[in-house]
């Protein structure tokens, strides 16, 4: 098994990590990088837990062979959070209670960010459709789903 | 297994050059949506793997008349096309914005029932695939794609490049019928597409997923529905033809049973739909 | 992991009985056959190849014909064996004259063990049948073709 | 008066809030720790079979295997769940001896450098297994000739001397003899996995003092340590457990599963071992809800009034009893429902089959009684023609009533809780009805 040296950028910066083959970009973030805000949910591609963003789109780390995405942008939720304070999503979700054990809470923000980049005012139906990966299995979705529709409020107004 | 080597050939020619230095055990994935969960619960242990994410075959591209969409060409691309509202559809109604994301046209082609949308639609489009081997390319129809269950045509030493989808004139419809709305496997999905000439059905093309071993021709009904104008007594003669040529299977989706009487519902539907007539209920 | 199902032939059963015991039309009509050699009478040793991500590699196949009774019933006792595991069982079929042709019934049983057991057991009994199934296609068109020759 | 307070009427920020929305949020299948191996464990692919042997020797060869832990490691092979509340046999093994009783029972659990090789050394290891038959369904269960599945002898567990849990009040037989109406139900209900979004699992790491930390997503911390303790022959200031975060529980992550072996892994070690279950365990090895099926006949008077409540409830509990024994003493508690019912007669079973064993979740024994006797009561309702409501509050138990298992009721409110919910969906009662209350019925009218 002969490992291999992978690059890529994450919240901004070049990252080299050493990777054993087939390594997915959820193992590398969670146990090399100490992103363990990347869940952990199926590793099947069924609860969105691990959903990160490359070059902007949302994707399933569990499913991604970190050597694919050598030389690309990762932003996982570390990279979204300011030294101080929150990001409006993340606001918003704490204002709404849109979390209860907060595992698949993550991946709900980082889809969030990433539909309100698509689409700044979705509907609810667009938010719905969005979030059809990502299962919760506490809180069930009406206060994430108001967590994102006041995201969109709070994009506005901060503008 | 542990994998020992994880392959990222940069062209077709170097992919191939390491199919046939590897051999049938070198694992071939593309979006890793279909191998990846097996691979991550041990269930499937290779030894070696090959990922053919930067080989070059993501195009999606108009050439005349035809579409050319290259075989690792992610579901979200078919989203963004225009030429093919049909493909479009079906990529939309597939598993979730993330996994389309990743998800390729080619690896459509493999998954195992009840997925292959995407597939359906493309069956319906009469589309070509082009497989690349050693001793070059060569370009089958899809309908003589699949050989049975998980089974193809494809020789070890071959990879699918591209998909060849003629923009024929026509009507098209595509239904899929689910658990959920959302990132949901199918019960039974519908491909049509039909041309017709006022009312009168000159030819059409049904296809039926996640209710046969792999995305089939339903060629009964559609011998009944050609020619006709679609009358309601033709549509419930197509859609019981159908549900008799579905072979469907039970597994936690839907019943088998379900899945046959299903078939009926959602041909009939398609049909009432290229009739331009709203949906009886069945 | 139990198989049954049934299948018609256009040939009569002498000549579907033939085909069964020559290595020669296995090697055709065996999906993923690679070689098939005959090691002693009725006793075949091969390698099948399968593309499948839970099931992918190089299968050493040793099958024995048993209980043989030309042109009416057989049985194949075998071992199906790869890096993925093995797979272990015993089918029975019978022919019967069914117009000009043959209708054959076959059923079986087998035992799954390494890595290959972890498939869904639903996933890899319509593997095995869809297999089996385009197997005696094949053997039917092949025979068919013969008739013409 | 509300502006002097603080939190009631107030919406407050969850003190953990932060760390959820941050992602910051420490869970204890996060933690890496240097040198940490792999623990993956090999299951049984049948239903119940009588185990031949175990062959290792594929395994051991595995690059980066560690070690094997089997029955023979485990100083008190049986978990000790139900005897730490008082409800004995323990019946079922740590790591299977001779037998398993359900698909995905534990066999052997091997430790390996990294995960990829802790699974390619279970698909290795080889089982002899000699199949048995087996039994799926509770009526076929508890049937003449079943296959049996406890080491007792029956497929029923035994609640003080009997093979089912008993509740009576007055006479029931009399009381269905003199009512003007008999209404009789059967309720069904299917298996339900919790399915939390992290999956059970948990870390044990050996410290230098000689104690093991174990960090885990317990929903029962103290619980999980006592039966660590148990299982190892450990005492429990050898043990240190650190829990809190649960990804999601739901009564799924009670069952006391992964800790005793991660623990063991560790001492036989000297290694952090992280003992995670995949998804397809969550989904087929974790305990679930019990399937139900409840019968109900009910004697009632042409005014509505029940005069007699037979209730007899079968719960599967699977192949191991876990803490379904305990749930189907709580569901025999509650099985006639929050009404005043003058004689009942309650038998519940808990039946053994070779299905996944279940245990705890939401409701634990009394949410399918719930449905049961409330989708009853419906069907009350239309056979003496009155409407949901009046059955209920004419039947609504009140302070001072005896309840089936002989305890008066005290601090009741349902009559004021449907008054409560009528006003919310706007559902105008009569008069008779808004006058009820909880009181003694000794002391107001209204009462029967």
């Amino acid at each position: 098994m002969a490992s291999v040296i992978v690059g890529f950028k994450l919240a901004g910066r070049e990252v080299e990590v050493m990777a054993s083959p087939l390594a997915t970009l959820q193992q590398v973030l969670r146990t090399q990088l100490g992103h363990t805000s990347v869940k952990d949910g199926c590793r099947q591609g069924g609860c969105g837990s691990c959903t990160v963003l490359v070059d902007g789109e949302p994707m399933l780390s569990c499913l991604l062979p970190v050597q694919d995405i050598a030389g690309r942008s990762v932003t996982t939720l570390e990279a979204l959070t300011p030294a101080e304070g929150l990001h409006p999503v993340q606001r918003a979700f704490l204002d709404a209670n849109g979390f209860q054990c907060g595992y698949c809470t993550p991946g709900m923000e980082m889809l969030a960010v990433a539909l309100l980049e698509h689409n700044p005012q979705p509907t609810r139906e667009e938010i719905e459709d969005a979030l059809g990966g990502n299962v919760c299995r506490c809180t069930g979705y009406e206060p994430i789903i108001e967590a994102i529709t006041a995201a969109t409020g709070s994009r506005e107004a901060g503008r | 297994m542990t994998v020992s080597s994880y392959f990222l050939p940069a062209s077709v020619p170097e992919a191939l050059g390491l199919l046939g230095e590897h051999g049938p055990e070198l694992l071939v994935i593309a979006g890793g949506t279909v191998a990846m969960p097996l691979i991550n619960e041990g269930i499937s242990l290779p030894g070696r793997v090959m990922g053919l994410r930067r080989a070059g075959l993501d195009r999606v591209e108009r050439a005349g008349a035809e579409l050319r969409v290259g075989a690792t060409a992610t579901l979200t691309q078919l989203v963004g096309q225009g030429d093919v509202p049909l493909l479009a559809e079906a990529a939309s109604r597939t598993a979730s914005w993330s996994v389309r994301n990743m998800a390729t046209v080619g690896g459509n082609l493999f998954t195992p029932p009840p997925g292959g949308d995407v597939a359906t639609a493309l069956l319906a489009l009469d589309a070509r695939v082009v497989v690349a081997g050693p001793a070059g390319e060569r370009t089958l129809p899809l309908t003589a794609f699949w050989t049975g269950f998980m089974t193809t045509a494809l020789a070890s030493d071959e990879l699918v490049t591209s998909i060849i989808v003629p923009l024929d004139e026509g009507r098209t419809a595509f239904l899929k019928f689910g658990r959920r709305r959302a990132n949901t496997p199918a019960v039974v999905t519908v491909a049509a597409h039909a041309t017709l000439e006022h009312d009168r059905v000159v030819s059409i093309r049904l296809a039926l997923g996640a209710a046969a071993p792999h995305p089939v021709r339903l060629t009964r009904a559609e011998a009944v529905v050609a020619g006709s104008s679609l009358e309601p007594a033709v549509i419930d003669e197509a859609a019981a033809l159908a549900a008799e040529d579905a072979d469907p299977v039970a597994d936690a989706v839907a019943s088998d049973w379900y899945r046959r009487r299903m078939t009926g519902v959602f041909v009939r539907r398609i049909l009432e739909q290229l009739a331009g007539r709203a949906g009886r209920d069945a | 992991m139990r198989i049954q199902g049934s299948h018609r032939f256009t040939a009569p059963p002498e000549a579907v009985f033939a085909a069964v015991r020559d290595p020669a039309v296995l090697l055709a009509v065996i999906p993923g056959c690679e070689q098939v050699a005959e090691v002693a009478p009725d006793e075949y040793e091969g390698r099948i190849l399968l593309r499948l991500p839970g099931a992918i590699g190089s299968y050493r196949t040793h099958v024995r014909l048993v209980d043989v009774e030309p042109p009416v019933r057989a049985g194949l006792e075998g071992r199906v064996e790869g890096a993925m595991g093995t797979v272990d069982g015993r089918a029975d079929f019978v022919l019967a004259p069914a117009g000009t042709g043959t209708a054959m019934d076959y059923r079986g049983d087998g035992r799954i063990a390494g890595p290959l057991a972890r498939l869904d057991s639903r996933f890899a009994e319509r593997l095995a049948g869809s297999l089996i199934d385009q197997g005696l296609r094949a053997l039917d068109a092949r025979l068919a073709m013969e008739d013409h020759e | 008066m509300t502006a002097d307070l603080h939190v009631v009427g107030r919406s407050v920020e969850r003190n953990d809030g932060i760390g959820f929305v941050t992602g910051r949020a420490r869970y204890s299948t996060d933690l890496v720790f240097p040198g940490m191996l792999h623990l993956k464990m090999v299951r049984s692919p049948v239903h119940h079979a009588r185990i031949r042997g175990v062959d290792l020797s594929a395994a051991e060869r595995v690059p980066g295997f560690v070690r094997a832990l089997t029955h023979q490691d485990v100083p008190h092979n049986v978990y000790t769940i139900l005897g730490l509340i008082g409800v004995e046999p323990e019946e079922e093994f740590v790591l299977a001896v001779d037998r398993v009783r359900y698909v995905g029972e534990p066999i052997v659990a091997i430790l390996a450098e990294t995960e990829a090789a802790a699974y390619e050394a279970v698909a290795r290891v080889h089982l002899d297994l000699e199949e048995l038959p087996a039994v799926f369904d509770m009526d076929e269960a508890l049937a003449p000739g079943a296959p049996i599945v406890t080491h007792w002898g029956s497929n029923a567990f035994s609640y003080d001397g009997d093979d089912h849990r008993k509740v009576r009040l007055g006479d029931v037989e009399a009381g269905l003899a003199a009512a003007d109406h008999i209404v009789d139900g059967e309720y069904r209900s299917g298996p339900i996995e919790h399915a939390p979004t992290e999956t059970t699992g948990c870390v044990a790491v050996p410290e230098p003092n000689g104690r093991f930390t174990v960090y885990t997503n317990t929903q029962a911390l103290y619980f999980s340590l006592d039966n660590t303790s148990i299982i190892l022959q450990l005492p429990g200031n050898r043990l240190r457990f650190i829990g809190g975060m649960v990804g999601g529980g739901f009564g799924g992550k009670v069952d006391v599963i992964v800790e005793p072996l991660a623990t063991l892994g560790a001492m036989k070690t000297g290694r952090p071992v992280r003992y995670v279950y995949n998804r397809s365990e969550e989904m087929q090895v974790s305990s679930t809800r019990s399937p139900w099926i409840i019968r109900i006949r009910d004697g009632v008077m042409a005014d509505g009034t029940i005069v007699a409540r037979r209730v007899t409830s079968y719960a599967d509990c699977g192949a191991y009893s876990r803490q379904t024994p305990y749930a189907i003493t709580k569901h025999a508690a509650n099985a006639a429902g929050p009404y005043a019912i003058p004689n009942v007669a309650i038998d519940a079973w808990c039946v053994f089959t070779n299905r996944t064993p279940t245990s705890a979740m939401r409701g634990f024994g009394v949410t399918m009684a719930s449905f049961a006797v409330e989708v009853q009561m419906d069907r009350v309702a239309e056979v003496v023609g009155l409407d949901p409501w009046t059955i209920r509050f004419r039947n609504a138990i009140r302070n001072g009533d005896i309840k089936p298992h002989r305890k008066p009721a005290a601090d009741v409110a349902l009559v004021e809780t449907m008054q409560a919910a009528a006003a919310l969906v706007g559902h105008e009662l009569p008069a008779e009805l808004r006058a009820m209350t909880s009181a003694p019925r000794d002391q107001q009218d209204g009462g029967r």
